[in-house]
């Protein structure tokens, strides 16, 4: 059942702005900054990447000039919504020492309500996995849940691939069916500039019917759905199918060593994972010992503590904390979570300084099977 | 109130327990009782573990060593290893620790009901394994043969003897110990803990078995039961690795699919015996 | 012969003797005898000829190894049913280590210098014997790594 | 609870710039709380009193140049229960260890004008290659609040939270956009060990190593990089590991591949 | 009356390794040396070959209380090589970030370890038992020195990262400049109470006719630029540095000695100097604020160095509050520099001195010699004709007493043993 679709005016998209902050919420969206799209807080249109766009390739990443008036004419943000809704550092609580105890004050500060604009399919199927794994079982990360509660998400669809964009074969983008609240399409025909927009939830809904819009017309649809098209048309990168099964039949392939020559263990690719939310605990105390403190941060499984046991690390060597990683990401997720762990948007190519390809090392594995 | 209930509600909170008594084990390790802070019980199923918190060190993961029908207190056994442990061997009784748990699957003790057991542990395995043994023989008759192997590097270093020697005196339970090397003086077997299993009297058609202990210990440990019959099926061990949440959130207790701290300490062995033969997985 | 039943009685309740052709375990019997030893007496010592083997009735037996300065180190006990020597076997025909009887032990002892001689002219039965041996022999050079891993301390800090 | 007896501290110098003491000093705003918690007893920047081992702890800041410097770190290690290590210079030679590379002579007399003068020794040593240390903390200079989290945990009995792994982790977790990436820079990031807070790149530069190597350091790799997409020559290479940690196993020997 | 011999092996409270040495026979001044055992670390001798962009980050690496010195001043005279004049913003940040380390050091060196030789106190720490509210005083003073480095050195204190030759790598936001602004302001008021404070110590009647030499600029207390100027006329530009100074390495005080040519002239660098030379570019604030803690236009008491000190953080303070006030983000971050074969020259003032710097690059802009005189340095002479006058003055002091008198004498040049790049080890003489 589709949802009604309406279009906004680009002159018109400050009322979203404006609306979302006086619905409480800290804005968040596409930012051009220090050389790179950053999700930061945004006050209107003017704050987003006017005709910016990105070049990206493995180890390489550029901001470049579109020439033209897009806002969302970038593919995405050097990190998704993760650092807003998984921070990499959180205060769980703090205890004093009382007599001979110790009494713990819960850290109960208020979690903040972001609404998140400009969020790409990839970044949203990230937040859903990321959903699965602090919400889906026995147990609750209770920051987490709170804060993406208070969320608010807009997507915009993506017009163009990325270098280094594989969703289409993971099935996450570059189409977006649900779990938003609200689906954007940047429509930019010579000087109209509109957005086509749909609701994908009650809040959404509620928004939207208080945005200045028309009713969108079959051709606005149809120049959406171009753009999809295109955006799965162009991607150039693919993960190869049966990855799950391939990765897990393939532990001991000597190919781990080969990329454990080129890998620096330095743990870019874990951090700018959208859906990596492996953590540690770290306990602190003030210089008088009455005071204790405990915050969650993140970690990285390429990190020598990360499998500390007492003695040792379970996994000393480069080639174990590579296959540690990768195979959690395309194999044992779907054990754990009943989907992949990846979600084709190309981040840790990008970001890897050396520029390690998570598609081509797959394929590698593949091959040498 | 149930303290244990408790847990479910922010898994991240920890409470207060006060220790009420502290006794030496062994030259490295200890074993500490528990109440909770201001009353209440606590109620656990043999190999379940806790993350045990003392104040500004940090928290580690022990498994639960005491009786499981007791729910008044908490028992723990500690090596001191880290510097946690090392903090908490330094506290002493009427101080306070925080508890987080019971966490993680437990031997399955009621499923091996009907059965023969075997429990083959090796140094401080023995102490995980504690409780499933309390367990067992509260529930005795409805075992067949229950069979104790235990492995320990010299006589100085057996856990437990003193329950051991109680065991072995019980004319319905088998106890066999044995160490690595021993001095003139030991009456007991010499050699290690797999040299047991033979000869143990199970009948390995119808045996469970769990084993506990380093994991290079269980890896032979488990050769020589499926050397004598018994089917990977019918055999648990419980595994270690890095776990800081205790709840599956933090990921670093990930060997292979599985997160040792929720879908383990204890698993089944077909399942993850592929696992035991990874490098550093 | 009485005392050749009473042997062969012995050797066939010694899980040794399991599969062996009554016509090997006759010709075995020939090179056998029962021995008793108390508490504290020594099976073999180290550096002694091994021109003997053991089949272990009941008791147990403790491997010894010593060392100046300290006591002797107990490396491991044979107990019922077990195989205690094969040194006999192997050249230079020397105890490696110190034989103690820890209990009463009573085994039944197997004359090398016989046994060699018939095995030699036996192929079957110098087979049936070496198929006995080479598994006792693996079994304790496992056991002996496994000592060397000491596997129930905690990891050494690396 | 009964009050902690305070430990005594005593903080030493050897071949160095000073500013890994400093540092301690530098806690402004925690300073009263630290010595409210240990007692200083010798600190030669900061006190006239001077008062004899043994120590509970001792800081020791600086690298072994002279044979008497490494006489008294022997003696220094045997008056203290824990010894921590401050800085480059104490824990892997500082910058004048690039000296270890060259031949001494021909630097003194570059600087001197009457060498014969001057005993100092051929090489710039960490002290943990004199006596064993028993903490390590890193940087030129080091971190200071990481030097308080180690004075803490060491108060406290619990390890200290100084993790071991790449400044890109420090990097990402800040959110501070990856200078090697998206601006082409070379940077030491990937080998280097966290803890200076991510400056460098936060300022627009590549890492320049300040914290040394991290724990399992691919020095190979990202020199490779360097030298083809980053379009560096073998000098600049050799130099980008040759700086205040060029005496780190995994710098020196990197550094001399590119020799 | 026989031998008399004041050693101290170490001493406290100064940056650096350095000992003191005086040997009296029948009341006769013997010997008198202030020795430096720091041990050399040959910066001039590796900084051959560095690229000149690297230079700044080693030469930072001579002295962790000063860094700011040794980067400005490298920075500087490649800047002078390669004909690069940064745009005025970007001067005025360099000039803010220098009034940083002038107050964090003047802070350190007056209250932690100056201050303490007046109250008779062995530091600041057994100060802080007796009235802590002044200790914490001291240090809030301190931090905004270390704010101000940290908001434009990009965020640590000692060794920052940001200055970079052509200008800074990244330019601070005003954002970050902005809570400067009423930090500055406590900070005048603190300066003003601390001027109060050490004006009214009691000070040892003595008085030296030194040869200053500071640096002097055409409208600003001289800090971070200037002419090199003495109170007994010279007036050079800096490329003229090395004809009328120099260094030499003499055994038995085992440093090298920096003098004034001809003769051999010893001179004193330094808050005096700087205090002497430029008195008529005191901010009127602080000049009126020198004159209620009773100092003139020259001061001639070493031991009231620690006054001049306290004045020279109230006018950094109001300098510094002035450019944190009118600061606007410069429109780019830096010349981009061109290499060229030659050879630069920097000088600036350390809170201890006049840091001179020379370097001389090849066409590849690598360095082919380096010079670097610490002010501690050229300050060594001074030193030991100060503890000449200061025992002559107080033989009648026990031991103990002249000892701390000597300790203190020294203290009064808040001297950097660890910058003095060429000090050695000492060789105590003994009788």
């Amino acid at each position: 059942m589709a949802n009604s679709q309406a279009v906004i005016d680009r002159k018109d998209l400050d009322a979203l702005f404006t609306l979302l902050t006086e619905e409480g919420y800290q804005v968040i969206g596409p930012r051009a900054e220090d050389g790179a799209i950053l999700y930061a807080p945004v006050s209107g249109p003017d704050d987003l990447p006017r005709g910016m766009g990105d070049e990206e390739e493995g180890g390489h990443y550029r901001l470049s000039n579109r020439n033209d008036a897009q806002l969302f004419g970038h593919t995405k943000a050097v990190q998704g919504l993760k650092a807003h809704l998984y921070p990499a550092r959180q205060k769980l609580w703090s205890a004093e020492k009382a007599g001979h105890g110790f009494r713990v004050v819960k850290d109960s500060s208020p979690q903040p309500r972001y609404a998140f604009i400009g969020v790409r399919a990839c970044e949203l199927a990230a937040m859903v996995i990321q959903d699965k794994v602090f919400e889906g079982g026995p147990y609750t990360d209770k920051g987490y849940a709170e804060r993406r509660k208070n969320s608010f998400i807009a997507v915009v669809t993506c017009n163009h691939a990325g270098n280094a964009c594989f969703c289409a074969s993971q099935k996450t983008g570059p189409d977006v069916s649900e779990g938003f609240d609200l689906k954007l399409a940047e429509i930019l025909d010579g000087s109209r500039h509109v957005f086509l927009a749909e609701a994908g939830s009650e809040k959404g809904r509620a928004v939207l019917e208080r945005l200045p819009k028309q009713v969108a017309e079959e051709g606005d649809k149809n120049a959406a759905a171009a753009q999809i098209d295109a955006a799965a048309k162009g991607q150039k990168r693919a993960m190869i199918a049966g990855v799950a099964d391939l990765l897990a039949a393939n532990l001991e392939s000597p190919h781990w060593e080969d990329v454990a020559k080129r890998c620096m263990s330095c743990g870019n690719c874990t951090m700018v994972c959208p859906t990596c939310f492996c953590s540690t605990v770290e306990d602190t105390t003030d210089l008088s010992g009455l005071k204790a403190e405990r915050s969650r941060k993140w970690d990285s499984c390429f990190s020598i503590d990360y499998s500390y046991i007492h003695g040792g690390s379970v996994r000393n060597t480069g080639a174990s904390r590579y296959r540690q990683w990768m195979t959690h990401k395309l194999s044992h997720w779907v054990k754990q979570f009943g989907h992949s762990g990846c979600v084709g948007c190309g981040r840790c190519i990008i970001w890897c300084p050396v520029g390690i390809d998570i598609t081509a090392e797959a394929k590698a594995i593949g091959k040498g099977a | 109130m149930n303290v244990a209930m408790q847990a479910q509600a922010d898994p991240m909170d920890i409470r207060p327990f006060r220790i009420e008594k502290i006794r030496k084990e062994l030259a490295d390790s200890f074993t500490m009782e528990l109440v909770p802070e201001g009353g209440g019980s606590f109620s656990f199923k043999p190999g379940q573990f806790n993350m045990l918190y003392t104040f500004g060190a940090g928290e580690v993961p022990i498994s639960i060593s005491g009786d499981p029908s007791d729910t008044s207190k908490i028992v723990h056994t500690i090596r001191r290893v880290g510097a946690v442990t090392q903090a908490i061997g330094n506290l002493s009784e009427g101080m306070a620790v925080g508890i987080r748990g019971p966490f993680g699957k437990p031997w399955p003790v009621e499923e091996a009901f009907g059965s023969d057991l075997v429990i083959l542990a090796g140094g401080l395995g023995l102490a995980p394994l504690r409780p499933a043994i309390y367990m067992a023989l509260a529930n005795r008759h409805r075992f067949g043969k229950v069979v104790l192997l235990y492995g320990s590097r010299s006589p100085s270093e057996i856990l437990f003897p003193k329950e051991l020697e109680k065991w072995r005196g019980r004319f319905d339970t088998k106890v066999r110990v044995t160490v690595d090397r021993a001095e003139p003086g030991w009456g007991g077997h010499v050699g290690v803990v797999t040299k047991l299993v033979k000869g143990a009297g199970f009948d390995p058609m119808h045996t469970v078995a769990f084993v506990c202990g380093p994991e290079i210990m269980m890896r032979y440990g488990i050769q020589a039961l499926e050397g004598a019959g018994i089917d990977r099926s019918g055999i648990y061990v419980s595994m270690e690795r890095n776990m800081k949440c205790g709840i599956g959130l933090c990921g670093h207790c990930q060997w292979g699919a599985p997160f040792v701290c929720k879908d383990g300490p204890v698993f089944r062995f077909d399942e993850v015996a592929d696992a035991f033969t990874v490098r550093e997985l | 012969m009485v005392q050749v039943d009473n042997l062969g009685r012995i050797l066939e309740e010694h899980p040794f003797a399991e599969g062996l052709d009554q016509a090997l375990k006759d010709v075995m019997i020939g090179c056998a005898a029962n021995e008793r030893f108390e508490a504290g007496q020594f099976l073999f010592r180290e550096g002694g000829d091994a021109k003997k083997f053991y089949l272990i009735r009941s008791g147990v037996v403790a491997v010894e190894v010593h060392a100046p300065g300290r006591p002797p180190l107990m490396v491991e006990t044979v107990g019922d049913g077990g195989v205690l020597g094969w040194s006999w076997l192997v050249p230079p025909h020397k105890w490696a280590f110190d034989a103690r009887a820890q209990t009463l032990v009573r085994a039944l002892s197997f004359d090398a210098t016989c046994l060699t001689r018939k095995m030699e002219s036996d192929p079957a039965l110098g087979y049936q014997v070496m198929k006995r041996f080479v598994p006792v022999m693996a079994h304790r050079l496992h056991a002996a790594r496994m000592q060397m891993f000491d596997l129930y301390g905690p990891a050494k800090k690396g | 609870m009964t009050a902690r007896a305070k430990p005594r501290l005593g903080v030493f110098k050897f071949s160095s710039c000073d500013g890994c003491q400093l540092s301690l000093l530098d806690c402004e705003l925690e300073l009263l709380a630290v010595t409210d918690a240990v007692e200083i007893a010798y600190f030669l920047e900061a006190t006239r009193k001077d008062m004899k081992g043994p120590f509970d702890v001792v800081l020791v800041e600086g690298s072994i140049t002279t044979p008497h410097e490494a006489e008294l770190i022997r003696q220094i290690r045997k008056s203290t229960k824990a010894l921590i290590t401050i800085g480059a210079c104490a824990t892997s030679g500082g910058i004048q260890a690039l000296r270890n590379f060259k031949d001494v002579n021909g630097f003194l007399e570059i600087v001197y004008a009457r060498p014969d003068y001057i005993e100092t020794l051929d090489t710039s040593t960490p002290i943990a290659e004199h006596v064993q240390v028993d903490f390590e903390l890193r940087g030129c200079p080091i971190n200071k609040y990481q030097l308080l989290e180690v004075l803490n945990a060491l108060l406290n009995g619990r390890k200290p939270n100084i993790p071991n792994f790449a400044e890109c982790v420090e990097c990402k977790q800040k959110g501070t956009v990856c200078v090697m990436v998206a601006k082409g820079m070379p940077c030491l990031g990937p080998v280097t060990q966290a803890g200076c807070g991510n400056l460098c790149p936060s300022v627009h530069r590549g890492c320049f190593g300040c914290f040394g190597p991290m724990e399992t350091p691919n020095t190979d790799a990202l020199a490779k990089r360097l030298l083809t997409e980053l379009g560096q020559d073998k000098a600049s290479v050799m130099r980008s590991f040759r700086n205040f940690n060029a005496n780190a196993p995994a710098f020196r020997e990197e550094s001399l591949k590119h020799e | 009356m026989s031998n008399r011999v004041i050693k101290v092996d170490a001493l406290a409270r100064v940056e650096g390794e350095g000992s003191l040495y005086v040997r009296v026979k029948d009341n006769e001044i013997k010997e008198v040396r202030f020795g430096i055992f720091e041990p050399p670390r040959f910066f001039e001798a590796f900084l051959r070959g560095r690229h000149f962009m690297e230079v700044p980050d080693i030469t930072a690496r001579i002295c962790g209380i000063c860094p700011i010195a040794y980067q400005m001043g490298s920075i500087q005279a490649m800047e002078n090589a390669l004909g690069i004049v940064v745009p005025e913003p970007v001067r005025a940040l360099r000039r803010l970030i220098y009034c940083g380390e002038w107050i964090e050091s003047h802070a350190l060196h007056v209250y932690m370890l100056h201050a303490p030789d007046f109250l008779g106190l062995p530091d600041a720490i057994q100060l802080a038992k007796s009235n802590r509210d002044l200790v914490q005083k001291a240090l809030r003073l301190k931090k905004i020195g270390n704010d101000i480095l940290e908001a434009i050195g990009g965020g640590r204190a000692i060794h920052p990262v940001n200055m970079r030759v052509g200008g800074f790598y990244r330019i601070p936001k005003k954002s970050e400049i902005k809570p400067l602004i009423e930090e500055l302001e406590w900070a005048i008021e603190a300066s003003h109470d601390t001027i109060r404070l050490v004006g009214g110590f009691n000070f040892p009647d003595i008085e030296q006719h030194y040869n200053f030499v500071a640096l002097r600029h055409e409208s600003e207390y001289a800090i971070h630029e200037g002419r090199v100027v003495s109170n007994r006329g010279l007036d050079i530009d800096l490329p003229q540095f090395l004809d009328h100074f120099d260094e030499e390495h003499v055994k038995h005080s085992n440093a090298l000695h920096g003098f004034q040519k001809p003769g051999k002239q010893p001179y004193h660098t330094g808050p005096l100097a700087r205090y002497a030379i430029n008195y008529d570019r005191l901010h009127p604030e602080a000049k009126s604020s020198a004159k209620e803690a009773g100092l003139g236009p020259v001061v001639r008491n070493p031991f009231q160095s620690i006054v001049v000190r306290a004045v020279e953080i109230l006018q950094v303070c109001l300098d510094g509050l002035a450019i944190a006030k009118n600061y606007v983000e410069p429109d780019r971050a830096f010349i981009e520099p061109v290499i060229k074969a030659s050879t630069g020259h920097g000088c600036t003032e350390a809170p201890r001195g006049i840091c001179y710097h020379r370097y001389e690059i090849d066409d590849q802009g690598l360095v082919k010699t380096a010079r670097i005189m610490p002010p501690t340095a050229q300050n060594q002479k001074i030193i030991e004709s100060d503890l000449f006058k200061v025992v002559s003055a107080n033989l009648a002091l026990s031991d103990e007493d002249l000892k701390w008198r000597c300790e203190q004498a020294i203290r009064n040049y808040d001297p950097c043993i660890s910058c003095a790049t060429h000090f050695l080890k000492l060789t105590v003489e003994r009788e």
